[in-house]
């Protein structure tokens, strides 16, 4: 494949850039749609004390469940971690500091990092003791609203179907989900790709990220985990 | 009497009369998953996931489900036409923008003037909350869907909750495995009975205060 | 064509949901991308006071131009007016008044309106005479933000390439621009597409806009204004 | 000596050495729109384009145009290989988060610090800001390319704008008919000049301070 942006590049390669405290966002909800690959590379390189910023904490043996459930993470910030029940208990023995966002308001706020905006003004929580708690708030035409900062990351990790030498993005049905956000959110973004297809190749109406936000392209092996379904 | 399919069928099957032809629906895990299967086939509808789905169909069948086509709570579904995908930060713009017309949710307890507390047990459970509180607070109707009592018969619909809200004020309905209830302006109303139960049993059953319609329905399915 | 959702129907039908004094938002950037029979029924039914949100005011001839043209919008809130002399002669005479945002910026406002927020924090302009005058600002982390409040209208006009019955929507290329957040925006959002299509042959993953953010979609006769490259 | 579509090419021709491969990079209209005819053909890069487009190749020659391909001037353009559209939300969010490397544009004045006044004359002209304010403030690098000084001979490198700014302290470098200065920390400095003009002719022009470098570019193409 030719290589015209140098945008595609090896696992080994791609590890150069995580390192021990770093904050690390990823895309995927419930595992679906989490990149295997670096995930197994971040273990292998036994990379610890991650700020680990997604959705979720997926389940003990997939996704980014992985990472959580070795202690891997000193802090995540997420909308929920009931799949993983490993992380529950790294949070109860006060092992792993656990921010809780609500779902939307969360995409929202990795969405407005990789935007370049400060915040978001939502009423969700707004009345709530637990979400509202040590957030400034404001009043804009007499209804209240939480100011909800933006999240960014060192190092954004994405899962993608396909991937074009440039580093534009398609993902598979609702493996979407918040690997589009994420991918904007990091400093340095690297997706893995199921397959890396020529430029060209791609219809530029079907890309959903643009590779102007993606810095690294690596190939994937593909899921390596079973499913809770399964 | 135990927890049987047949119950929560019956519960399902009265929540779907909740749903109106063309309507966005979002349903949460466990007995409101039950819901499609109570639709009239030629319901025209919406199923949409917070992980972002529009248009979600069945479960597909064993050994057809396909890895990257899940809901949000992770098991694999199918689409059906005029389904799309989308981040889930457009997902929950639908619900925050009203387009989501209805949720059909699980819950822990439900306060009289319509609270919902579903989303920790302090001290035991604490998962997060997930995409609750916008669904709770901002879906055009929050139908709930519970047994009247937990496990050790302790009721589930209270005068104040006692387990952290997910939102307040926010529920419309309940449908538990004994009976129907509206909340309208903050007044809980007994509306409907799921043969046999009975007034008396539902009111011993339930920790509050509640008024009821002349013509209370029987629901005999 | 089926019409399971109601939501196909003729220009008439929709001109029902315009009235004069109204909050209209719409889709286009030069023209490009508005929806040219809406914009001419407008006009026939004569609907005047328009509050007019959008990119900007077209060319006299183009696009919403010949809306602002005919002096029938008492406000635009837009990122620039230059390429419409008529816009601007109004607004000296005080005819018209005009509420500048910057594009990014108006364009984000937009689709804070269309995600049910409330406002965006955005440090650009924060420093800027013109753009920072009247409005709330709030320090994050040390650094300043505007806050940039949101914006929707009672009626939203879209210019689509393909639609579905149920108001899923594909753009054409470059048309797309702020089409795809016009379109969340709208309390009523109507949807003119060149070609309307089967339930079903639209791709989930092509669709740019879900159906469920679009109330009503006609057909488009198609572009009727010479363009000024011509 | 008047404004020919040589010195034009020139001043492009200059700008175009600003660009390295694989930069992102948007243009203004006007003499900006002439730079990527001065690229060498093997250059990979990206022009974005503030509608939504991002891998903007040349214009479409006449009677190929899409009226629905244009740049975010209205006029239209065709795409290269490895290009999208998004929205234009999308399009701003690229600038905002400074993935957009070098914008090349237009000015009426410059500060000898490098503020940029490029959007309104007061009583005059009112267009509105449009994406100038997001392009000056975060792309990585601001070139402007302008005349030396405007039509009535009054210099356009000032002191201090007398027009109203579209953002402070932006501007990295001055590219005019004249000669080419880089602001470095709010300091102007004259670095280049094009043949056959002189030290001496650019500092009449020039109603500021500036300072030299010592081994000065003469431009001679």
């Amino acid at each position: 494949m030719e290589n015209p942006f140098g945008k595609i590049a090896t696992l080994e390669q791609a590890m150069e850039h995580f390192y021990d405290g770093m904050t690390l966002m990823f895309g995927g909800f419930g595992g679906v749609g989490s990149p295997p690959d670096l995930i197994d590379g971040i273990l292998e390189k036994e990379i610890k004390n991650l700020v680990l910023i997604g959705n979720d904490t997926g389940f003990p043996e997939i996704g980014i469940g992985k990472i959580v459930s070795r202690g891997k993470a000193r802090k995540v910030i997420a909308s929920h971690i009931g799949s993983n029940p490993v992380a529950g208990e790294l949070m109860t023995r006060g092992e792993m500091e656990v921010e809780f966002s609500p779902q939307g308001t969360l995409t929202e706020r990795i969405r407005a990092g990789g935007m370049g905006l400060g915040a978001i003004l939502t009423d969700v929580g707004v009345d709530h003791e637990f979400v509202a708690k040590g957030k400034k708030r404001m009043n804009l035409n007499g209804k209240d609203y939480l100011i909800e900062t933006a999240l960014t990351a060192e190092v954004s990790i994405v899962y993608a179907k396909k991937a074009d030498p440039y580093g534009n993005l398609v993902f598979d049905k609702s493996a979407r989900n918040t690997n589009p956000l994420v991918a904007m959110a990091g400093n340095f973004t690297i997706a893995e790709a199921q397959e890396i297809v020529p430029l060209g190749s791609l219809d530029p109406e079907e890309i959903v990220t643009p590779g102007v936000f993606v810095d690294m392209v690596i190939p994937s092996g593909g899921v390596n985990w079973q499913w809770a379904w399964e | 009497m135990g927890m049987g399919i047949d119950v929560r069928n019956r519960m399902a099957r009265r929540a779907a009369e909740e749903i109106a032809p063309g309507m966005v629906v979002n349903l949460g895990i466990g007995i409101p998953s039950l819901v499609p299967n109570h639709l009239p086939k030629e319901t025209r509808l919406m199923f949409h996931a917070e992980n972002g789905i529009v248009g979600m169909g069945k479960s597909p069948e064993k050994g057809l489900e396909d890895e990257n086509l899940c809901n949000a709570g992770g098991f694999p579904v199918t689409v059906m036409e005029g389904s799309s995908y989308c981040d889930s930060a457009v997902a929950f713009g639908m619900i925050r923008r009203g387009r989501v017309d209805l949720t059909i949710l699980g819950s822990l307890q439900v306060s009289q003037k319509g609270d919902l507390a579903n989303w920790i047990v302090p001290g035991k459970k604490v998962p997060g909350m997930g995409g609750a509180m916008e669904l709770a607070q901002k879906a055009g109707k929050v139908a709930v869907l519970m047994n009247h009592t937990d496990k050790n018969g302790v009721p589930k619909i209270v005068e104040s909750c006692t387990l952290p809200l997910t939102a307040e004020n926010c529920v419309d309905i309940i449908i538990t495995d004994l009976a129907v209830f509206n909340i309208h302006e903050g007044s809980l109303i007994l509306s409907e009975l799921f043969a046999p139960h009975t007034v008396t049993e539902v009111t011993a059953k339930t920790a509050c205060d509640f008024s009821i319609v002349e013509d209370i329905r029987i629901i005999e399915y």
